[in-house]
């Protein structure tokens, strides 16, 4: 350590400060909060509530200033890529602009401040907004109703295998299996297991879509639907997927649709029109709500009339005729699968998704598809010389590259994911899709721009081309970030999940 | 469309680059039968001053702590959130970044989870924590999932005083499963009675909430006995997390799991969601443990740096042999409350803690008092309990009124406790709106 | 230009992202705006104005997307120094910690959003809050009247002198100077000077204070008053201010404070107390409004009764007796020095200072002045040792050092300060006061900690010693920023202030 | 203190390195008798809750565009601010950082400062603009004070329609100088009438503001032409800068000095401020330039880069003979204006100005119509204009009663005009709010 400001702790580059753990900052006595003056007489705790039921002090808890607060957050945010600064093209994320605007609104007093369990005369407007998203969502899937409720893409997949399991158990029928396409998310998978199904996996074919054959070949009345991703996690679009979704009704089963790439097909395709029967969607991908560094995500599900009574309760009714005007929770549905989440889903996350749709209307949303469709197209033109494609035709809102064309150098997948960083991009999904070995999975979205396009791929080509001339550099990237390459075999081998004082001195 | 940089120009350009002529040929493999061949039925899009209209107007349609004193709580907690807490979480590095994958470019996120888990354990008496589940419902929901593949049981034993909204999500989430579900009744304090009868060598585990729905202050360390005398684990639920600043933490108690919900620190009610299911166990459990986890570890240099890790429990990597199926989570939110934690810290939470309680102990003592009311349990309470009123729709309008929202009606809930709401007293609420609270529930000519 | 990074732009380490002026990023027909839609008749401008009054286009204007913008102006920042992410020690600008809540509350629509021209009736809020605003720091400044007006602390200079000559003016008498001293902030004599008055340079004794010998040399009848800085701008009491006072009062003359170091004394000591009678206050360094890369400020001026009458218009004037309850906007001031603001001056930071002022309470504002105070000495104690102290005595809120003692290594204060950026913090105040030679003025203020102090004081002390033994690296600092030293002489002999398009070409 | 870091510890470490042994001492350079010998009288300090709810009551006893249709203009405008403006303004790089008197560390501070000289070069049709003023009006009276610098002559011609305050600053601005202001009235139709009378070879400029403040759009060629004639500068002052947009440059037309306020473009109302003085001029009165400027440079590796720059006009360098005494000035609503144009662009504004010109002509026809109400001007206007009303009080009254900001009251700046009102229509008032405020005014039933 040569540098010397390693002797006090800013050994970053530029403004990358360091900064300890917030344990590490800690000072006996030291205060951040401010409470409000007691207005009624304080009560002992220790002497009120039964022995024993007091704790002692919380172990290793911070005591900071609010200044530091703000500082050790504030230095922590420079150490992450994020849209705002710059492309994040992890492909099946849809990691697009999030709208400002969204924020503002879903900040306003009415909903953020709002409590879940005031009476319904008293939460009209959201009630109203959810109803709107609710129809908005529909339209745009081709579905007959939609619940808001799951949390994220994958509590949707569970919803939605439920749903087909009552409606199943309602025929009197106890299918015992799902179809799942080994190209599919793993959390098509693991959403079946979880509701208690025996998962079967679809082999893709060569040409990395899904063929009719395959899925008559195992289709049974033991199974109770297929799982279906369209576009695809190739980027592709499943074009049998009408005559599939056909084989798999005749034999009683239903259709789950993945709807984590839907926005591809914004105003262009249905997958309601195209045979699926019950689907999810990422407000979180296709409808711009911010990821959040891991979420908050909303999964809504839409579903045919067919599976309209089973919907998770409580559902949001429009009261008609004698009823009166307005919105009521109904929870009136028999054959519902229950409640999902302990209040009505990510309600946050409906303000900034009905906020997005209004604000691109009808034309803007299939604008959406077409430019997400076109970036991903492009960027495939500019690779292909350099990285080899999988499955050569053209692709949807992404595509999926290899380091197939690099393997002489000793160049991998992972080594031009961190060298991009150099570069100054997040690295695209990588080792997904596992059925295409060393996979690049790119996807731009529609907020990127041509120049953004061209340096991205200039960026990729400069890559392809350093692995050639100067391997090296590449298989030890990054270099220009405040962390090189972090252990992760060694964080898994002994983890160390948490900070403790003892384990410092 | 300000959001879609794209002009006529570029367009046309990018179509000559991959050998089109026009962008319907883009989709060309969609049969064109297949296609939507109309717009979509969806309003024409409106301007951000015209979208910032029609939002505002749906919003002042709803109640708020804005306009009301919120006497609501169950599961959802009206509390007070420094300035500090949204003005970080707005910095779009945080916002606009998604799942720590590429840990070199997202040590923020990933020592924020670190610094979570770390005061996770610490409030709940754990040795690990995830980090972060959906709510508080799924994931006691995945508490019982995880005592079952842990013991290999299939029997779940819940309290009765389990909130009523996370035992339909537990009967959701077990439904598809070969599980049994047993209720366990709270005795006529408001507390779990004992839980020897319902609890036995088929059971993978015992529910019990603290404090309870109805406000009740449980006795852990009895469950923990009833449940392990049985091989049995106890998983405890949490949904007024600022309790664990107060009460003994259910790990130190013997619950073996202990999870629940932390909207508490920092994250708005906003209407039920985006919320934070937190989950912690002991580390023999680790395996077991559902949702993402960060670990330390080190650069290539030798500096210390964060990673998820242990991937191998999720879906990601284990497919249908996963722990869950959970891939996106609430890490804004847990954020909001790692900050949230940070700033009160080991002093604040504490006394803020007590401040909830006193704030309750008037109020019952103002319930006590008034001859319209009583209160019905016995049990000790936190920041929460019930009280008993001769007619709930009309006290609930007087209160609405006189703008409070008045507290939860128990008819649906809890319909053997005859009229009664649950009522909550954070730090939000004055001396003055409680006086004025009791009086409309009363009655009394204010 | 070895690094392949440099062909796509991307050079910066880390996340330094490059980014080009936004005329730069621009392409015909991007848009990143939205306006609602025509509710009323369009008209032609062209047709409906006179010949020749509607424009063409505007001349190198961006088109460019939200994203763009959202991304351009996000890298932007990150090429800043801030509080946020560390100490920020300029000396005389009192960088202290913004309080967030300040922030939130100046956004409140009954702030933000209302017109200064609706009737009192509609903004009595407003008018309580200047109300309290001005009594708050009329008894922190101990002076008998406050307006709130100026919108920093130079037009505080300039409407404090300008009530001065108001006064002498009513009492019939044209002084035509104002004393000085050498150590003052340049603004005292540039407010001095374009009120039309010459300004009568006081040099600073031996031992840094002003005596008040000097004062009583040059004070005579034709001497208006005097501007002093208490603490002055080396960071010492005053130790004579009350003489001195004497002595300008005995000649008629009036005394104006220089407000700007008033964090020090805070519930320790009054500037009207002391004999000023007339002073400025910025509230963006003592009671912390965000100083914003250059401003907005405020500069409200606190007076004695017997320059009450010249207050500048409209004053805020509670109502009493008969007239009822509330505020209203009192014109009626006939020797008032009129007006130096189009409305009321910077209201927004207003809700921020009292803000402030009401989370501090008494004991608070005191405690920061105690901090503030022991922070600047416990530095120069810890730095003393390795920088030549000019002034040898105790300090208030900030710390005067030079480089003298490094002069034998070459090695300049322009050097130590670029040095100190590539240690993570940015330089103090450097060259001023002008009359110490190479100043280097530390304020550390009363938000840092004492590990906060030590690091600096550590990195400070690695500078003087590296110095020694590695000039080259001090005298060519910074080395870790998106750009080394800029060639400011450069830049001022052939101004270019404006991006051109044609110079692209 | 949440905002003082130092423990109590600490405290006594420090003083112990100082070499002193109480808090006290630190002061001992002030006379014991000089001391405040008792605690502020100031009210105790609140927490952040109280504090909240104390200001948002403050807040609510204020009319503003989220409880009103604003009507007033008068040199403050209600415009959208589209929410990118105040997410990246609140980034906190910018908010808290200061002059960037240290360009490697500062360029983000630079390049906007840069951007914004480059647009307001092209808005007013000028070669050089500096970073920011304090406010339309002082910008104003500096353009006053520069142009008698610029040809040491020492009076100034004022137009009647230059804004009321805007003159009572200037004014005060003067008053010290042997400076002589004589006012150049208005004509009929609301415009300044020629010029000839009152400029002549003394005067240092022509102070002209357009739109004017009853709403005219002047003829700035003929007002160049006259005081171009007798060697003067024309000043030419703008408070509504998004007309800048549609109306032809001033320095096209022959100004000298362009100025004004920019508060128009995104920078909040705010009760009056902080808003953004700006000011531009010729290549050739650059050096007689007040203000911050930014100029391009390269450094040491030949890279582009930004630095403050011509600080020899400054205060700090020149101290009594400097340009003016300005230090801080408006940097973060200078911010906030860049990120507005940068937004709204070439198309976006000139659409904007549009908008704004159609609502007025709307609004003006609606008037004209009505027998009850006159239109006492026949100048053309932009967004803003003179409305003749029976009865000034009583027409506000029903505004209010209706949640309208009904205009501006001319009585006491334009007596002359009768009863009257000014009345400004923005893209933010729609046309039932028009209809609605020429019914109230008219005092037609509604
Ligand atoms: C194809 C696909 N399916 C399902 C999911 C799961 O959605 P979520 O992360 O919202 O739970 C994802 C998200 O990563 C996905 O990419
Ligand atoms: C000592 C001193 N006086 C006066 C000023 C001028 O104040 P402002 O910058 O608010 O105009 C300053 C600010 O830099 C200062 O430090």
């Amino acid at each position: 350590m040569s540098d010397p400001r390693a002797r006090i702790g800013n050994t970053g580059t530029g403004f990358s400060y360091e900064e300890p753990l917030v344990f590490e900052l800690s000072r006996p006595g030291r205060i951040g909060y401010s409470l409000p003056a007691y207005d009624v007489p304080p009560v002992d705790a220790v002497q009120m509530l039964p022995d024993g039921s007091v704790r002692d002090d919380i172990e290793g808890m911070p005591e900071v200033s609010e200044v530091d607060v703000v500082r050790h957050f504030t230095r922590m945010s420079t150490w992450n890529a994020s849209v705002d600064l710059g492309l994040y093209p992890l492909g099946s994320c849809t990691m697009k602009y999030n709208p400002k605007i969204n924020e503002r609104a879903a900040r306003l007093g009415g909903f953020a401040d709002a409590h879940p369990l005031q009476p319904a005369s008293e939460q009209q407007g959201f009630l109203e907004l959810c109803h709107r998203l609710e129809n908005e969502l529909a339209e745009i899937c081709g579905m007959d109703r939609v619940t808001l409720q799951p949390a994220a893409g994958a509590q949707g997949e569970l919803a939605g295998i439920m749903m087909i399991r009552a409606y199943h158990e309602h025929r009197g029928e106890l299918r015992s299996k799902i179809l799942v396409p080994d190209s599919a998310h793993g959390t098509n998978p693991a959403s079946a297991a979880l509701n208690g199904y025996e998962v079967v996996a679809i082999p893709s074919d060569e040409d990395g879509i899904l063929h009719p054959e395959a899925i008559e070949a195992v289709m049974s009345e033991d199974v109770a639907g297929l799982m279906i991703t369209n576009p695809s996690t190739l980027g592709l679009f499943e074009e049998h997927v009408v005559r599939i979704c056909e084989i798999v009704h005749a034999k009683g089963g239903l259709v789950y649709g993945d709807g984590a790439n839907l926005n591809a097909l914004l105003g262009i395709a249905r997958p309601g029109d195209l045979g699926i029967d019950v689907m999810h969607i990422n407000l979180h991908k296709t409808f711009s709500t911010p990821h959040g560094g891991g979420g908050p995500g909303s999964g809504p599900v839409g579903v045919k009339n067919v599976l309209a009574p089973y919907l998770p309760t409580p559902v949001v009714r429009e009261l008609a005729g004698a009823e009166g005007a307005g919105f009521v929770l109904d929870y009136d549905l028999p054959q519902s699968i229950g409640r999902l989440h302990a209040n009505f889903g990510n309600a946050g996350m409906f303000v900034r998704a009905h906020a997005y749709i209004r604000s691109l209307g009808p034309d803007g949303l299939k604008r959406c598809a077409e430019m997400a469709v076109l970036n991903a197209n492009y960027l495939l033109a500019r690779l292909r010389t350099a990285y080899h494609v999988p499955f050569d035709r053209a692709v949807m809102h992404e595509c999926v590259l290899t380091d197939r064309s690099l393997q002489d150098t000793g160049v991998t997948t992972l080594d031009v994911a961190k060298r991009l960083i150099d570069y100054g991009y997040h690295p695209p999904t990588i080792y997904f899709p596992l059925i295409v070995h060393g996979a690049i999975m790119i996807e731009p979205t529609e907020s990127e721009s041509l120049d953004g396009l061209d340096r991205f791929a200039d960026a990729m080509l400069a890559i392809a081309q350093e692995a050639r001339e100067d391997a090296d550099t590449v298989r030890t990237a990054p270099h220009h970030t405040r962390r090189s390459r972090l252990d992760e075999t060694r964080a898994a081998r002994k983890p160390i999940l948490r900070w403790q004082p003892a384990a410092r001195d | 469309m300000r959001y879609i940089p794209h002009t006529e120009n570029e367009i046309q350009r990018m179509l000559d680059a991959v050998g089109l002529s026009q962008l319907d040929e883009l989709f060309d493999a969609i049969p064109q039968k297949q296609r939507l061949a109309r717009p979509l039925d969806l309003r024409r899009a409106v301007s951000e001053q015209e979208l910032w209209g029609e939002l505002k107007t749906l919003a002042a349609r709803n109640a708020s702590t804005e306009t009301h004193d919120c006497f609501l709580g169950a599961g959802v907690y009206p509390h007070f959130t420094p300035a500090v807490v949204d003005a970080l979480t707005s910095r779009s590095e945080f916002t606009t970044a998604y799942t720590p994958y590429q840990p070199e470019i997202s040590q923020g996120t990933l020592q924020t989870i670190f610094e979570w888990q770390t005061m996770i354990c610490g409030l709940t008496g754990c040795d690990v924590a995830n980090a972060s589940m959906y709510d508080g419902a799924s994931a006691s929901a995945e508490a019982a999932l995880m005592a079952m593949r842990a013991t290999r049981r299939s029997k779940v034993v819940v309290a009765a005083g389990l909130h009523p909204h996370y035992r339909d999500v537990l009967r959701t989430y077990l439904n598809g499963l070969r599980a049994e579900i047993v209720e366990a009744p709270l005795a006529d304090d408001g507390r779990t009675a004992p839980l020897a009868e319902q609890v036995d060598g088929a059971t993978a585990c015992v529910i019990l909430q603290q404090p309870n729905f109805l406000g009740a202050i449980e006795d852990v360390r009895a469950a923990a006995e009833a449940a392990s005398a049985c091989g049995a684990k106890l998983a405890v639920t949490v949904t007024e997390a600022l309790s664990l600043a107060l009460l003994t933490p259910p790990g130190e108690l013997g619950a073996d799991i202990v999870c629940g919900e932390a909207q508490s620190f920092g994250v708005p009610m906003s209407l039920g969601g985006p919320h934070l299911g937190f989950m912690a166990t002991r580390q023999k459990l680790l395996r077991q443990l559902p949702g993402r986890l960060v670990g330390e570890t080190v650069d290539t240099e030798g500096r210390r740096g964060y990673v998820l890790t242990l991937a191998t429990r999720e879906q990601h990597i284990r497919r249908e042999k996963a722990t869950s199926n959970i891939c996106t989570n609430q890490g804004l939110c847990l954020l909001m409350a790692t900050i949230y934690l940070c700033l009160h810290g080991r002093r604040g939470l504490r006394a803020l803690a007590e401040l909830n309680l006193a704030k309750a102990e008037y109020a019952k003592a103002r319930v006590r008092e008034n001859p319209a009311l009583s209160l019905p349990l016995e049990a000790p309470t936190f920041n929460e309990f019930v009280v008993g009123v001769p007619d709930v729709a009309a006290a609930l309008e007087r209160a609405r009124a006189d703008r409070l929202l008045g507290g939860l009606d128990l008819a649906p809930y809890a319909p053997d406790l005859g009229p009664a709401l649950l009522v909550c007293t954070t730090e939000l609420v004055s001396r003055e709106a409680i006086d004025r609270l009791v009086a409309a529930l009363a009655g009394d000519a204010s």
